[in-house]
């Protein structure tokens, strides 16, 4: 039952510094995407919403440690985000 | 607080003395925050039936000289201001403030910090062998911004334009636009009340879930919990999720007001129904909020009653948890009238009816667990055997507004009153009561009055169903709800004698709740010294002192050895076997 | 049972079906609920507590907790599927039937402003005209509505006809009823609307073919005549602000978002 | 309280994540949905109002609010390495971050004050009656260019840009007083590489804002 606390050393220390270069990367290519390329209006959403994503999800796996969380936690974190596309797509479908 | 003081007289000695305001007022003991919810809460809901009460009369005796109904004051309406009542006639503004109050005080400051502020606190750690709350101090905090919420929510009948009159729901633009509603800082206060009432539930929601979670005892695993605790989980999870996106939505709607955004409001693009859609996403949440404590409590006490394990444990946890879920996906049916798709409309009737599954599953489980009891008809378990038989009759009415075409007639009727009532008072309320006077010796460690109780179980069950079952009939005659005077409608006005017969019954209802009143009172300093373990119940709260101190079990070491259900097993030497006897030669039950 | 549950005399052609299905669902959950209610009674009393007899000790019953569960999912699945098609049926713009009569109504605080077209049988042209809580329609006739508000939302709800839709500012929301009896019947607010909410109420008269000819031709020539002596329609013919080209815009508008 | 206080702080778990972390988090999923409604509703609005919503740039100030997305993704990074520091249990390092992060996101509500200030003054406001944003380049034209250039976008477009960016900038505002009180906590020589719950709960708040403001960023400024 009662298992070891994660403790301060129990996971590798993440290279912060790179997942920063690849964070300010992605956003200098977001505004460029945005501003600079010819692309479709929904290819661009589509490829900037995609970046994001990319962005959040490294700033929730090293940044918040989640990479080194057990399987719980990580089930736990997630658990709002099937209610939160609930919300946004019934609502949105009204629209259609 | 002073009777609190006299109830925790005995748990003092064990610990060094703390000054009384630490101990009694800004306590961080869960115990004592979960009574101080309990006074709280009991408050309001006096006050929120005054407000019914207010209400009934005038529905029973409104004048109408073109229909020929003469009207009558309004007992003691020459106390109130003209504003409200003017010449010892209720104002119809007066009323829908009423009706927007009696409904928002009970909602969120009586029934949910029943449930979940009394309970969620009171019981959590002593059913799950922890000492306090994860976050003790939090604890406090929560119930110190709760207070000031219920505070400025009655604080609005006093300001200039009167309290909040769009309805508990406040439908945009209504209550957005003053112009419309004739209602300026009432409302604001209203969605203020609400957000910091929000963030007191949120405080106490990361609370309960950090606390099951984490500090379960040795042994207690997470099917060895009492139902109690898992319904309060899973409330507990509803509310962080669905509390933030209503607060969300009360603020653009104070924005809207205040500084003149367009969220809601039509003319610059905003939308009525985009309000809707984010109230009724917390909403239904919130109705099983205001549901789900309740059958734990029952089934903790139809066990105990009946000497019974509860029949399909498994299905009974697996029964909320199905709930909850599905509960995210129908909020929808609140809105079959409101200009939504159709085609949504037929999805979000398919889930609605769902929801009669698992709601099925706990009704016959509950009557599984009766069958073949030993019942011992204590005033608890009637007011939990009530809770059954009432909130079948609420969950019924339910498929009727749950189909669609069905609903069409009974939308915004009196049908869906009754319906919300059949399980708000029928249902959670029964609980409620069950659960307060089951664990009333926990609390204060002196019995209440059985005769009593028995009275004003009986004088509840008979005069609620009074009340509240004839307004099926209205609502499927036709009679809209929030109307402040029915008798303008040649339809509904033949049935003016249903409405003064309803009035009478939820005076005599209102009337019976007195005689609870003096037994709690009474038996806060009169009442028979209660034992450990008076009902002779399972679970880790009946190990404790009653009432238990501060740390509930000091240095004594709990292990749990199996679940809190084991009454009558064969081999056991009475007919009830605590969680913590280790009662060797008892044989182990081979599902959880 | 209609004196038992009080529905009103339904006069429309779905609000028959309706019924039915409501004295369907009525009759399963009656039936459910006697099961229910008259087992507790039956158990409180079998196993009322009796100094020497100790309680079954049992976890539940797996074949029983199955059987439970599939048999109330069937049921109400077979509630869901049937209900969807009525509800289509009548909420669904596209299973419209062809409109013989079609009318904008306009709520607002406290009272229903009814469109209707003049002799060119068109909405949205100079001859349009606004009737203050008078709804006349022909029988027999389906009758188009396209719902919209002025201010806040109100809940256009005709009970003899089992008919209920928001009116939502912002938006124009079709409906459609055919009465089958000619009479008078009643339009009330079903939504919370302000402090008039209980008195926003109209009059809905069904007519004969015949009288429904007489009454249209008399309130077109009315109308006219009026518009041409520039007097205003006096306030106890239930005329409000005449203002039918405004009908056009809203025709656009409810095209454009259905 | 003091009985309760042992086992409360990093006390034994049947989890395997000690209180304050798992409360942190479960804290942060009630954030998730807040910010779910709020960004719901700009994507619904502006799903149904289309012509109330400028292009990207035209109205909004993208490169300042680009170097500010530079700069909070920084603070983001001195937030992890304070954590880093002290969980090696150097104390030195876990001040000199923490301070770093709470200055930097000073700067970040700083700028973003700037911007309102001139976003306001372009008439771009959330005020529904008074909106009339002419976009960055008629504005820079001075008055005159100003006055006879068209409204770009409409109320709306104030109403949900000034009530998301606004949400988040109180969420940063309170970040940067809770690192200063850890800062002071820092300074009493709270922390050490046994006891980091409270510089990782800081720091997992700290990122999560980060993680709002990078959604923000794209859904408001680029798209």
């Amino acid at each position: 039952m009662t298992e070891p606390i994660d403790g301060a050393a129990a996971h590798p220390s993440p290279n912060y510094i790179l997942i920063w270069v690849v964070l300010a990367v992605l956003t200098a290519g977001e505004v460029a995407i945005a501003f600079v390329s010819h692309l479709p209006q929904v290819a661009l959403i589509l490829i900037l919403v995609g970046l994001a994503i990319w962005k959040a999800v490294l700033v929730a796996l090293y940044y918040m440690h989640l990479k080194f969380e057990p399987q719980r936690l990580k089930i736990i974190a997630l658990a709002p985000l099937p209610l939160a596309v609930i919300l946004v797509v019934i609502v949105l479908s009204e629209h259609w | 607080m002073s009777t609190v003081a006299t109830a925790h007289e005995t748990a003092a000695h064990t610990h060094e003395e703390i000054p009384f305001l630490r101990k009694y007022i800004f306590s961080t003991d869960h115990k004592v925050i979960g009574i101080q919810f309990l006074f709280m809460s009991l408050f309001f809901l006096l006050v929120g039936g005054l407000l019914a009460m207010a209400m009934r009369w005038q529905l029973a005796f409104p004048a109408n000289p073109n229909a020929g109904f003469e009207g009558r004051p309004l007992p003691g309406g020459g106390l109130l201001p003209e504003t409200m009542v003017a010449g010892g006639v209720m104002l119809p503004e007066f009323y829908n403030a009423l009706v927007t109050m009696h409904g928002t005080i009970m909602v969120f400051f009586a029934i949910m910090p029943l449930l979940i502020g009394v309970w969620a606190n009171y019981l959590i750690p002593l059913q799950i062998g922890a000492p306090d709350m994860a976050f003790p101090r939090l604890n406090m905090a929560s119930f110190w911004m709760a207070m000031p919420a219920g505070m400025m929510m009655l604080a609005s009948f006093a300001v200039v334009g009167g309290a909040a009159n769009a309805g508990w729901t406040a439908y945009a633009p209504l209550s957005v636009m003053p112009e419309y509603s004739g209602v300026h800082l009432g409302q604001q206060l209203w969605e203020l009340s609400l957000v910091i009432l929000g963030f007191s539930s949120l405080m106490g929601a990361v609370n309960y879930i950090t606390t099951i979670v984490n500090m379960r005892a040795p042994g207690m695993t997470w099917f060895r919990l009492p139902l109690s605790t898992w319904a309060l989980f899973i409330t507990s999870i509803l509310l962080l999720l669905a509390i933030p996106v209503l607060a969300g939505g009360l603020i653009m709607q104070f924005f809207d007001q205040t500084i003149g955004t367009g969220f809601f409001k039509p003319d610059d693009g905003g939308q009525p129904l985009l309000w809707q859609h984010l109230f009724w996403f917390f909403g239904h949440p919130e109705v099983y909020i205001l549901i789900l404590p309740a059958m734990g409590f029952v089934s903790d006490i139809l066990a105990n009653g009946a000497r019974k394990p509860v029949f399909g444990y498994a299905a009974m946890v697996w029964a909320i948890v199905g709930i909850g879920f599905i509960g995210w996906i129908v909020w929808g049916h609140h809105m079959f009238m409101s200009g939504m798709n159709p085609m949504l409309g037929g999805f979000f009737m398919v889930t609605t009816l769902m929801i009669a599954v698992p709601s099925a599953i706990k009704t016959f489980n509950w009557l599984g667990t009766i069958w073949g009891g030993n019942i011992r008809f204590h005033t608890p378990f009637l007011h939990a055997i009530s809770f059954v038989a009432l909130f079948v009759i609420g969950g019924l009415s339910g498929v009727f507004v749950a189909s669609a075409p069905v609903d069409i007639p009974l939308h915004d009727t009196y049908f869906v009153v009754a319906h919300i009532h059949y399980v708000l008072v029928g249902g959670s309320l029964f609980g409620i009561f069950g659960a307060i006077t089951f664990w009333f010796p926990k609390m204060f460690g002196r019995m209440m009055n059985e005769p009593l109780g028995k009275i004003h179980w009986a004088l509840t069950f008979v005069f609620f169903n009074l009340t509240f079952f004839p307004m099926h009939m209205l609502g499927s005659g036709g009679m809209m709800r929030r109307l402040y005077d029915p008798t303008q409608y040649p339809h509904i006005a033949q049935y003016q004698d249903t409405n003064i017969f309803i009035t009478y019954s939820a005076l005599l209802l209102f009337a019976s709740q007195f005689i609870f009143m003096f037994n709690f009172f009474w038996s806060l300093f009169r009442g028979r010294k209660a034992s450990e373990n008076p009902w002779e119940a399972n679970s880790l709260e009946w190990t404790a002192p009653s009432p238990p101190p501060h740390g509930n079990w000091g240095d004594r070491k709990l292990k749990v050895y199996r679940g809190p259900y084991e009454y009558s097993a064969p081999g056991a030497s009475a007919d009830y076997l605590l969680q913590t006897d280790p009662a060797q030669g008892v044989p182990a039950p081979a599902s959880h | 049972m209609n004196d038992f549950w009080r529905l009103p005399p339904n006069v429309s052609t779905y609000g028959g079906e309706i019924d039915s299905m409501f004295h369907l669902i009525a009759w399963i959950t009656i039936v459910v609920f006697f099961l229910v209610e008259i087992l507790i009674v039956v158990f409180l009393f079998r196993y009322r507590g009796r100094p020497g007899r100790t309680a079954k000790y049992t976890h539940g019953n797996s074949r029983m907790e199955i059987l439970w569960t599939t048999a109330t999912a069937l049921i109400v699945l077979f509630i869901g599927v049937i209900s969807r098609g009525l509800w289509l049926e009548i909420k669904d713009p596209r299973h419209f039937p062809q409109p013989g009569l079609e009318l904008i109504v306009t709520a607002k605080q406290f009272e229903w402003n009814v469109t209707y077209p003049g002799a060119d049988n068109q909405l949205g042209t100079a001859d349009d005209f606004v009737r203050r809580n008078q709804l006349h329609v022909p029988v027999d006739v389906p009758v188009r509505i396209t719902l919209q508000s002025e201010d806040v939302i109100h809940s256009f709800y005709l009970p003899q006809l089992r008919l209920k839709q928001d009116a939502v500012p912002g938006m124009h929301i079709p409906a459609w009823f055919e009465a089958t009896l000619p009479g008078e019947y009643t339009v009330g607010c079903a939504e919370l609307c302000g402090l008039g909410h209980y008195r926003m109420k109209g009059a809905l008269t069904v007519h004969s073919a015949a009288d429904w000819q007489q009454w249209y031709t008399q309130e077109q020539q009315r109308t006219a005549a009026a518009r041409a002596t520039g007097a205003p329609l006096a306030a106890s013919d239930g005329a409000a602000a005449d203002d039918g080209a405004a009908g056009a815009t809203v025709l656009a508008a409810a095209a454009h978002s259905h | 309280m003091t009985i309760a206080a042992a086992a409360m702080d990093r006390g034994t778990s049947s989890f395997g994540v000690y209180n304050v972390k798992l409360g942190m988090w479960v804290f942060l999923l009630s954030e998730v949905m807040f910010f779910t409604g709020l960004i719901g509703t700009y994507i619904i609005l502006r799903f149904a109002n289309p012509e109330q919503f400028a292009r990207p740039g035209e109205v909004l100030n993208v490169p300042l609010t680009a170097a500010n997305t530079f700069f909070l993704i920084c603070s983001s990074v001195t937030m992890v390495k304070a954590y880093a520091e002290i969980e090696r249990g150097n104390q030195q390092g876990l001040k000199r971050y923490l301070v770093a992060t709470a200055l930097i996101g000073m700067l970040f509500v700083g700028i973003q004050g700037v911007e309102y200030w001139k976003l306001a003054h372009e008439g771009f406001v959330p005020v529904a009656a008074l909106y009339k944003a002419v976009g960055r380049h008629a504005a820079e034209a001075g008055e005159a260019g100003a006055v006879g250039a068209a409204v770009l976008g409409g109320p709306l477009y104030g109403t949900t840009f000034y009530t998301m960016t606004g949400f988040h900038g109180a969420h940063v505002t309170i970040g940067v007083l809770c690192l200063w009180f850890t800062v002071y906590q820092a300074y009493r020589g709270r922390y050490s590489a046994q006891n980091v719950a409270g510089v990782e709960a800081m720091g997992l708040y700290w990122h999560f804002v980060d993680l709002v403001w990078i959604i923000l960023f794209t859904i408001v400024y680029l798209i």
